[in-house]
């Protein structure tokens, strides 16, 4: 790399490293947050008795998984507002991604769920607990466990997602490389760049994820 | 753990002041079908305060399915269940969900692979129903808990996890799990039937303790050696039927049935 | 939004020019990804360019601020038409079927299209002889309309610096582009190995786009341009950035 | 809809359909095939003793899965020119989305291996098989199975991801549907009507996939 | 199948003509450790042609890591292990793949848990040693392998899954594709400890049945019974170590060493 070059990826290194922290993780962390607490809803409702319950659920996450995210996006900022429902550009991304967080996890819980073998919903209804309690107390956080690989799988892509959000106007780290890259037509040194800090940002999720893997090992049965 | 000890859940009653007729359970016609196969035809029992049950049969009998139904872990399809002079569940019409949970507070039951909270450690297993479902006071449970553990020789192992456990000892923390319940009646589905053979013996020592202190039980067991002589009745279960019951020694050495006479010669002369 | 651009239906209640001067802003929408009408200084400073400056310009003589909402051009239409912002500002041509769909101020750029070539390419002379070559263009923008109609065969990419790339790669023939962004590209890289093949007859027009009844805003804007054309802001604008009055 | 919108609905829905039989589904079947036969090596890789071997398939795996698709697709196609390997765009989608499969489809993998139990191991080479032809004709069988439902997440996202591969030059579904939006700047609509026919091969998909684990089943331990 | 029928793999040795010192296997000093943890200390066992050796001790004792040594699938640290004559495999110096694997040619195992090959037919779990890998005609086998199945009374079930079968039909078969191996010796790993009560007999008996016919095994079992009758040898194993062994009446019945007694007490008076 030339010395105009190197110039170039320090300079631009700051705003890169701004996006990702005032856009990109500020905006997974919250979509995340939002989309599983959707998804241990859908993942229910996918496991309810009654049929049409469990259809409702498989419908939506069937749409979410199976139409591009970008589209997703788009009919929330730039669809709604012809039914009269106008949300800003970040309150409609976390939106747009916490819904389509809520489709993937759905099913990552439901398998989790299914996977706690029976005798643990048994022992739970043994000792008087109802449906409900058994699930909060004994059956979820043993599903945690064993969705915790899967899940940051989700998370991850999740990150890189986020990078879609420039279409509806949200800044983040992908946008700024893209600017940086209009300006000086080095588009494929900035985007190298921009995958740089996804990677570090990716590196950093992983060992986060082994932690928790690890503290939740610590008393789960093996 | 004696019945004069304050520990002592639910007080059994002497067995000797409780006439046989003194009936804790009295099970009628029970019936259960999953899907077209009637795995239940009509079961009839009866369990006297203080006394013990033992079931016997082939695999697919039916003995599981009867003691989940006792438990209300399944919802039998037919005949009534009667528990304590205070309960009393009739399946011909779809009893509620209130009833189920009044047959299962005053069941407990003892699973053939433990089944124990592996997120909990020992003493929050115990902890878990007594404090979190019946509400009662966390240091009064926690004693009772503690002192059950001791009995079973666990206290040391209060805050270990159950994967840290041998199965011998699991299985004894789900017996304490299920006496802090305080029930009126023990269910025990093959409780060593997962044991190592060395580890057989403490816990059928330990049911044998709680049978002689005058708990109600019934149990599901291949053990014959146990059932005789730690049961008050042995029942034979065939196709969803109790084929033959009676005295453990009468069934036991001159079962009356040839399908019992049969099943008795596989289990003790296997080759 | 099949209603809102329905002339007659909203004739009556045109409220385009009151919105934007009650609330004092002016609403813009624009890529800031397209060098040198709309950009960052430097890449990552304040938004700046031709379109940037002149809009500014306009609302200045409006009497309301400029606020920028920098979106891709897939979203750009749609933005309008949800009412996202006021106007576009970013290099958009005047073509029957917008029209048909948008209101539009008059022209502020007024430009010819270039055929970049590598500099030892002898084959391509004129729009005609790109019949049958490969160029490479932007989906978006009417330049793409331009070489499919001279018979080339048309590679789409997301934008100029792709489009240059593929040229300096050898791997398509040829990019026909806006005279002006071309111009820049040289200025600013220096790049001795292109080379324009042919220029366009006509000089083609950019307009400000509006959702279709905008007329009061419109107008008002269409009195602007006037106003700084005749006071010498659109030239010293353009020289600005191009070295010459690219406004009429 | 009024009738213009419709005009252009059925009018598009050709070029869409036909960017998605020649684009679109061609794409994602080459690369998933491929990509499978990369992810069983890089499995294989992760599994080994040799802990260089293993560091290798991790650090890729890692980038793969780290760096956004979108500049691995720049990378090769605009990128490799400047190390004087230029690829065309077809062979260039084909490769780039093929090293993304592989990468996610290795951990999947590679869970499914461990799953097996391990006394399917032994039994294997207790009747004498060697570990390779242990692994191909008894473990991989039967981790086949397990890998189905993730592996057809994988293939889902990836009919979804062939979409970037209109930024090299591939004509897929979605190019198809920009190109007519681009003319007739009914994004909203076009976009629209793309996702409708991503969600309808998804749904194909979805049944290929009932179709594959209940054949699989019929032979595999409950 | 009796040593004169055609479908005798390996033609096991006439009992009689077999004198007590004509040593199929003789291990010597055999050590294992899994890191610090070393589980075999020194391992002697000789076994006759034609003789059966059971192996009792308590869980984690070391008795699965010798059958595992024993057919080369665990890597044993050091000792020697002879085995027929033919092959004798020196641990000290770490041996290569290629004797590892001529152990396990020569011997077959049964797993407690059966492993059976779940994607495969009955038949083609039994075919799969001697003609994928044995590469002999498929053929002659398919006609031995129907001729075992029958002999087990599985031939109906050729064909089926082993998701099919009860645990004691898979582990018949089980037995099955290790006899369809020609093996020199076979190995039992609790061959019934998974099984239910009432079929624990049929596999007992089809063990009895093939020491008789004079097959060489190293079995271990908890089935006290079972090896008294059936075994020429008994050693109980504790801590990685042979205690004690010798005739099964002796052993099983007046145990020399302190450590033997406790364990058969346990196991024969579990409560
Ligand atoms: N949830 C269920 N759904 C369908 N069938 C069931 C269910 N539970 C039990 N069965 C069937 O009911 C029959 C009796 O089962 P049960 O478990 O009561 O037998 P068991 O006597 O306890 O046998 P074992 O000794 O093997 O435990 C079996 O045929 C079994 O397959
Ligand atoms: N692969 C392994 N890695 C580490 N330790 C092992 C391994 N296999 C066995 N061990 C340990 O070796 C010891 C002996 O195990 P082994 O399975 O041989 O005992 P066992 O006598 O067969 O017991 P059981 O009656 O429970 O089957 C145990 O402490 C066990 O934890
Ligand atoms: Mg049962
Ligand atoms: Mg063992």
């Amino acid at each position: 790399m030339n010395q105009s070059a190197w110039d170039l990826f320090w300079t631009s290194l700051g705003p890169i490293v701004q996006g990702a922290i005032l856009g990109t993780i500020p905006l997974a962390l919250a979509s995340f947050a939002i989309g599983i607490t959707l998804a241990i809803g859908l993942a229910l409702m996918r496991l309810s008795r009654r049929g049409w319950v469990s259809s409702i659920a498989r419908v939506y996450i069937s749409i979410v998984r199976g139409t591009p995210l970008l589209v997703q996006l788009f009919v929330i900022f730039y669809g709604l507002p012809s039914l009269g429902i106008v949300i800003d550009p970040w309150p409609s991304a976390v939106v747009a991604f916490s819904l389509n967080v809520g489709g993937y996890a759905a099913e990552v819980i439901r398998a989790a769920i299914l996977s706690v073998p029976k005798g643990q919903w048994e022992a739970a209804y043994m000792i008087g607990m109802s449906h409900r309690r058994a699930l909060t107390r004994i059956i979820l956080p043993q599903a945690a466990r064993v969705s915790v690989p899967p899940l940051s799988n989700t998370f991850i892509s999740l990150v890189k997602d986020t990078s879609l959000a420039s279409v509806i106007l949200v800044t983040e780290l992908f946008r700024e490389a893209q600017q940086v890259a209009a300006f000086s037509t080095e588009f494929m040194l900035l985007y190298l760049e921009a995958a740089l800090v996804y990677w570090v940002i990716c590196l950093a999720l992983s060992s986060v994820q082994s932690i928790l893997e690890k503290r939740l090992d610590r008393y789960v049965a093996h | 753990m004696s019945p004069t000890e304050p520990i002592e859940p639910t007080g059994p009653p002497d067995p000797d002041a409780a006439p046989a007729a003194d009936a804790l359970l009295r099970v009628r016609g029970l019936q259960k079908s999953f899907g077209a196969n009637q795995v239940l035809q009509s079961i009839d029992l009866t369990v006297s305060r203080g006394h013990v049950l033992a079931l016997i049969g082939p695999s697919g009998s039916g003995k599981t399915t009867i003691l989940r139904c006792l438990n209300g872990l399944e919802l039998a399809d037919g005949g009534t269940i009667e528990l304590a002079d205070e309960l009393s569940v009739d399946f011909t019409t779809a009893p509620g969900k209130k009833q189920l949970a009044a047959l299962r507070d005053r069941s407990a039951m003892v699973f053939q692979h433990y089944n124990l909270f592996p997120h909990k450690t020992v003493l929050e297993n115990v902890l878990e129903g007594p404090v979190m479902v019946q509400r009662r006071p966390k240091d009064e449970v926690t004693a009772e808990a503690l002192a059950l553990l001791d009995r079973v020789g666990l206290s040391s192992k209060r805050d270990s996890y159950p994967f840290e456990l041998s199965g011998g000892q699991q299985q004894r923390v789900g017996i304490v799990r299920a006496l802090a319940l305080r029930p009126k009646l023990l269910l025990f589905d093959e409780p060593t039937s997962s044991l190592d053979p060395e580890l057989v013996g403490d816990v059928l020592r330990l049911i044998k303790e709680l049978a002689l202190e005058g708990w109600s039980m019934v149990i599901v067991t291949h053990e014959l050696e146990f059932a005789r002589e730690v049961a008050t009745t042995v029942a034979f279960v065939d196709g969803g039927r109790i084929v033959e019951h009676g005295d453990p020694k009468q069934v036991l050495r001159h079962p009356k049935e040839e399908r019992t006479r049969q099943f008795l010669h596989r289990l003790l002369f296997p080759f | 939004s099949a209603a809102d651009s329905d002339d007659t239906a909203t004739a009556g209640a045109d409220t385009s020019l009151s919105a934007v001067t009650d609330a004092g802003v002016l609403t813009v929408g624009t890529e800031g990804t397209y060098r040198p009408f709309t950009f960052h200084e430097g890449g990552s400073g304040a938004l700046t360019g031709y379109d940037v400056e002149i809009i500014e310009a306009v609302a200045a003589e409006l009497g309301v601020k400029v606020k920028f909402e920098e979106t891709q051009w897939d979203g750009i239409f749609a933005g309008l038409e949800a009412g996202r912002f006021d106007v576009i500002a970013n290099q958009v041509t005047t073509t029957p079927e917008r029209v048909a769909k948008y209101d539009f101020s008059t022209p502020y750029t007024f430009s010819t299209g270039v055929i970049v070539v590598k500099s030892d390419n002898t084959s391509i002379t004129s729009f005609d002889s790109l019949s049958g070559k490969t160029t490479a263009q932007s989906l978006t923008s009417n330049w793409n309309t331009l070489a499919t109609e001279s018979g080339a065969n048309v590679q789409a990419v997301e934008g100029w610096a792709q489009s240059v790339a593929l040229v300096e790669q050898g791997r398509v023939d040829a990019t026909v582009n806006d005279n002006l962004t071309f111009l820049d590209y040289q200025k600013q890289t220096g790049a001795t190995g292109l080379k324009v093949a042919a220029n366009t007859d006509e000089k083609s027009a950019t307009s400000f786009a509006f959702v279709k009844g905008s007329t009061a805003l419109t107008d008002a804007v269409d009195g602007a341009l006037e106003k700084l054309a005749a006071a010498g802001t659109l030239t010293s604008i353009s020289e600005k950035y191009f070295g010459s009055d690219v406004s009429q």
